[in-house]
């Protein structure tokens, strides 16, 4: 009993993991920085975000916070400017954009 | 002619040995012919068990929405040349709601909701002799909402309704567009209180699940956008 | 199970929705339709409601008197015709009061359009007569008045199988049916039963009706030993999609549309000088059936075109949208581009259970009356559409005569309270186990094939043109699938919506008026209308200027006649 | 499962609105927040450099609002997911009083961080 996912839905699925996800994030990272209240102690947790596989996934952050952002204009467009009749076209911008950006994150962190 | 293999979801309530399970059956086709066809062609000729709805089958009437190769569409529609691959089909009952027996589900709640957005003008000034005037620009903005037949393809393919069977659903917000925006009515303010809930309006996600759906090719996404618009607008 | 209420309506179409609204407002209604109520085929209905509103240019109830008597044949009972074009202003405005959609001229009035036989100053010109919605009016009508029946706490029965109606002492006493989701016989028990049932155009093979109209209503009454009218006048709709019959609406040609041969010609011309395309329905479908007998047909194929492509894509869109998305999805044809191949289709019965202009069944067609029991729409046979239809009145019929029929049991409820006779419980049961007979059965015969072969012999000997020698081969048919039928199987032996079982019934129900269809155009010996005979072309007013009434006494068919009611246009020729 | 309407209980659409509002201004403050902060890479996470930019009361009203509208966000977010399930009327109030006590707590630990920093060392 599976429906299809249509291109829509994975519009609605992605932002919907994204949203968890950054929200996740922002809990634990306002909890990690809070207890950071000398130089030293925000040095070396600041020598761990170095470690080249945080890096990576601090990469993969970036993405998750440009597919989020981007599609959540896409809804206002829709709510507001009669997105709705040309949803499908904005969801393609929205992920040509979001590539675009990843790959230019990814020139500006390793390169 | 081609050699179709249509596989059927059964289910016999009357049957406590028989859990819903799939059957499948042959059938010959026309490459053109429609998911209805091979239908009647297995209950006419092959099983008479089978139960499905159907009246019109030129897709006005409605009954044949079902569930066809994971889609939502009405059968008298569905083309097997539109698919990938016409020589296997599956055939299911629209998802989420109840099933009374192979591919007829149980409506009873989708007309219940329909019924809650009180689906008829409201004007409580004498009407004319004649007719109530009404522009052409009027009579447009609430067009594309009057093409809806009920047929429950949007519903039940809307998986916020899926996961909450008391949402309202698509069909039911577009028929209350239908009225709320219909320039001779006055009864906005009876109606729109059911919208603004938990299980109203704002379980849309614009999923769009519903407008892909849709065999009368309405925005219904567009039409629910515009009844939460409404609503803030309203309030604020 | 019994169930009780005040008004029983059986049939959820325009007729039956608009008695239930009328009774609604002071008695308990309830509507039973084998389908949901907006599944009704009323809702396929496109082009528009014929009502001379005057609205877009001048127009008369006195033209519209006139055309529907002439469109008839001048077999239209005129008492009733005169009811039904007065009745068409108020029957209207009420549907835009209920907030119908329909489409507007700039001033904001409702929009009239051009139809097949409605004519300006007695037969001059085609005239803007039919309110419309688009192509959907019978959707928007179908809709608005099911909105307003759930606003007035019509009770529904969805998906209950009418199976016969209980009748004794010429007092009706309630229905007996099947109820298919739950799974068991209920009768119902009601003061007052009205059929809204529709017609039976899955007679036939090419149809533009639904799967359900198989015309349970003249069946059931039928059974009951109650006259049946004019049952051998059937309307073939000129333009039905070739081989699947769906309709295309007359709405496209009051547009513009042309009906084209294989030789490239506008062949009306040849048929109906004045009125080219907008001719009557009888004489457009003769006109299509004569160019393919004469192997003008495209191709050769059994099929002239409806070409729309001159209309242009931005009016096709505006007037005939649900045109176009059909014939793009199911036959893979945009008539923005590509003609649309169409043969003539069975559309209409213009015969029927026999009612007065009230509403009120005859027993034997003509004045006894059966005691609370009504009749509207398709079903019934008033008898305003004579020997043939004109477009646009079978919703005004329904929505007019539906009204009408209300306003009558609500009449009749007041006068006599509301206390119901006993329902005879030996006639339920009786009903009950014919229902049950079915499923006990013996035999190798398929429902199905049954009626594919009725369907065949129906369209091949009783269509659009009719003559003894086939008549006689397509009753003798009929009478052996009868025979047949005794020895059908059924394989669905259980009780939850087992359609198997109610496909039976409805075969049933077909094969006993299909012999009535066949031996009244038989027993008719001269064309009227839609009744066309090779053997005798012309029209004979001495002899055949009267309704068929027919009886089912033993398994025997008898025949009556009742005059036609002539008040205000004498018949004459009739030339378009 | 059969339908039931539960009547016209609160509102939501001052969360939809607000939602999209939030939305709107968080969209410019990441951006404004990965220019800042990511320009160069040792710029943006030197300790001295996160000082000196806190200690500006603009920067700080921005990233106070920037706490404030995430939290709320992301929460009213997760809060629309778990609505989104049919759920009894406690176990409803239960969620809602769970996210709001993660809220409150996470977002007053992010206050008292960026108000109570040391002066640039």
């Amino acid at each position: 009993m599976r429906y299809v996912k249509h291109y829509g839905t994975w519009g609605y699925i992605l932002h919907r993991l994204s949203g968890l996800a950054l929200t996740g994030y922002i809990l634990i990272h306002i909890y990690l920085v809070s207890g950071l209240h000398n130089r030293p102690a925000w040095q070396s947790e600041m020598e761990i975000f170095r470690h080249p596989l945080l890096v990576v996934l601090e990469w993969c952050l970036f993405s998750v916070v440009v597919y989020h952002a981007l599609n959540g204009l896409r809804i206002f467009i829709i709510d507001y400017f009669n997105g709705a009749r040309y949803q499908k076209q904005l969801l393609s911008a929205v992920l040509v954009l979001s590539v675009i950006l990843f790959a230019a994150m990814g020139a500006v962190m390793f390169i | 002619m081609i050699q179709v293999k249509v596989k059927v979801y059964r289910f016999n309530p009357e049957n406590d040995q028989q859990k819903p399970r799939f059957e499948t059956y042959t059938v010959e086709a026309d490459p053109k012919d429609k998911v209805l066809d091979l239908l009647h062609r297995i209950k006419w000729e092959q099983d008479g068990t089978l139960a499905f709805r159907r009246s019109c089958a030129h897709g006005i009437c409605g009954s044949c929405a079902m569930k066809i190769n994971g889609a939502n569409m009405l059968a008298c529609e569905a083309n097997l040349k539109n698919f990938k691959d016409p020589t296997n089909i599956i055939v299911e009952p629209l998802q989420s709601l109840p099933i009374i027996k192979d591919l007829v589900v149980d409506l009873k709640d989708f007309f219940k909701k329909y019924e809650i957005v009180k689906p008829y003008l409201i004007n409580k000034t004498p009407p004319p002799t004649k007719e109530r005037f009404q522009s052409p620009e009027d009579r447009q903005l609430i067009d594309e909402a009057t093409w809806c037949i009920q047929c429950a393809s949007c519903s039940t393919s809307c998986p916020s309704n899926w996961k909450n069977p008391n949402f309202l659903g698509p069909a039911a917000l577009l028929k209350s567009y239908r009225y709320n925006f219909d320039s001779r009515d006055e009864g906005t303010a009876e109606r729109i209180h059911v919208l603004d809930t938990n299980d109203g309006v704002w379980r849309c996600h614009t999923i769009f699940n519903c407008v892909e759906a849709c065999p009368k090719d309405i925005n219904i996404t567009w039409h629910i956008s515009q009844l939460k618009k409404k609503l803030v607008s309203r309030e604020y | 199970m019994i169930i009780k209420h005040d008004v029983v309506i059986v049939g959820a179409g325009l007729a039956g929705l608009r008695a239930a609204l009328e009774a609604s407002r002071n008695y308990d209604v309830a509507v039973v339709s084998k389908l949901f109520p907006t599944r009704s085929h009323s809702g396929a209905a496109q082009g528009g409601i014929a009502a001379s509103l005057g609205n877009v240019e001048e127009d008369h109830i006195d033209w519209h008197f006139f055309d529907t008597v002439k469109g008839s044949d001048y077999l239209g009972d005129q008492d009733a015709i005169e009811y039904l074009v007065n009745d068409a202003h108020p029957a209207i405005y009420e549907l835009e009061h209920m907030g119908c959609p329909f489409s507007r001229t700039p001033e904001g009035k409702i929009n009239q359009r051009k139809f097949g036989g409605h004519t300006k100053n007695y037969g001059e010109g085609p005239v803007l007569r039919a309110c419309f919605a688009a192509d959907r009016t019978g959707h928007m009508i179908l809709h608005t008045l099911y909105d307003q029946c759930v606003k007035n706490n019509v009770r529904f029965y969805s998906e209950f199988y009418v199976t016969d109606i209980i009748v004794k002492d010429n007092i009706i006493r309630g229905i007996t049916a099947y109820d298919m989701e739950g799974g068991e016989y209920v009768a119902m028990h009601a003061k007052t039963v009205m059929f809204g049932t529709g017609g039976y155009g899955r007679a036939f093979k090419i149809t533009s009706n639904a799967h359900a109209n198989t015309g349970d209503g003249l069946g059931v009454v039928l059974r009951a030993g109650l006259a049946l009218e004019d049952l051998e006048f059937v309307q073939f709709h000129p333009t039905g999609v070739y081989k699947y019959g769906i309709l295309v609406s007359e709405g496209a040609r009051g547009e513009g549309a042309y009906l084209i041969n294989n030789d490239g010609e506008r062949f009306m011309e040849k048929y109906a000088p004045k009125l080219m395309e907008l001719a009557p329905r009888d004489l457009t479908s003769r006109s299509i059936q004569t160019e393919i007998d004469e192997g003008r047909g495209i191709n050769g194929e059994n099929c002239v075109h409806l070409d729309l492509r001159h209309l242009g894509e931005a009016k096709i869109n505006e007037r005939l949208p649900e045109i176009r998305s059909f014939c793009r999805k199911i036959i893979g044809i945009d008539p923005v581009e590509e003609p649309i191949p169409i043969e003539p289709t069975a559309h209409y019965s213009m015969g029927g259970i026999p009612v007065n202009v009230d509403g009120e069944v005859l027993a034997d067609g003509k004045s006894q009356k059966v005691e609370g029991f009504y009749a509207a729409g398709e079903c019934s046979c008033v008898s305003v559409h004579g020997a043939n239809r004109l477009g646009t009145n079978s919703l005004l019929e329904a929505v007019v005569f539906g009204r009408r029929a209300g306003k009558t049991m609500v009449k009749f409820l007041n006068a006599k309270g509301v206390d119901k006779a006993d329902l005879p419980e030996d006639q339920v049961k009786a009903s009950f186990d014919r229902i049950e007979g079915f499923k006990t059965r013996t035999g190798e015969e398929k429902v199905g094939t049954i009626r594919k072969e009725l369907q065949q012999v129906m369209m091949t000997k009783v269509g659009v043109y009719r003559e003894e020698k086939g008549l006689k081969e397509a009753l003798e048919k009929v009478r052996s699938l009868e025979k047949r039928f005794e020895k059908i199987k059924i394989d669905d032996k259980g009780m939850k919506f087992n359609t198997d079982l109610t496909e039976a019934l409805e075969l049933d129900n077909l094969l006993q008026f299909a012999e009535l269809i066949v031996s009244g155009a038989l027993n008719r010996q001269e064309s009227r209308g839609a009744q066309y005979r090779r053997d005798f072309p012309k029209r004979d007013d001495v002899n055949w200027l009267k309704h068929t009434i027919a009886v089912k006494k033993d398994g025997k068919i008898q025949y009556d006649y009742k005059p036609v009611v002539i008040t205000k246009f004498q018949p004459q020729e009739r030339k378009y | 499962m059969s339908f039931q309407y539960e009547g016209a209980g609160k509102s939501g659409s001052f969360a939809w609105f607000f939602q999209r509002i939030t939305g709107v201004i968080l969209f410019i403050q990441v951006l404004a927040h990965f220019y800042i902060a990511h320009n160069t890479w040792d710029a943006g996470h030197d300790w001295a450099t996160i000082i000196a930019r806190l200690s500006n009361p603009y920067m700080r009203t921005f990233y106070l609002v920037f706490v404030i509208l995430g939290l709320y966000h992301g929460l009213n977010g997760l809060w629309s997911v778990l609505r989104d399930y049919h759920m009894s009327a406690g176990k409803r109030k239960l969620l809602f009083g769970l996210v709001v006590t993660v809220g409150i707590f996470i977002g007053t630990l992010g206050f008292i961080t960026m108000l109570t920093l040391p002066a640039v060392q």
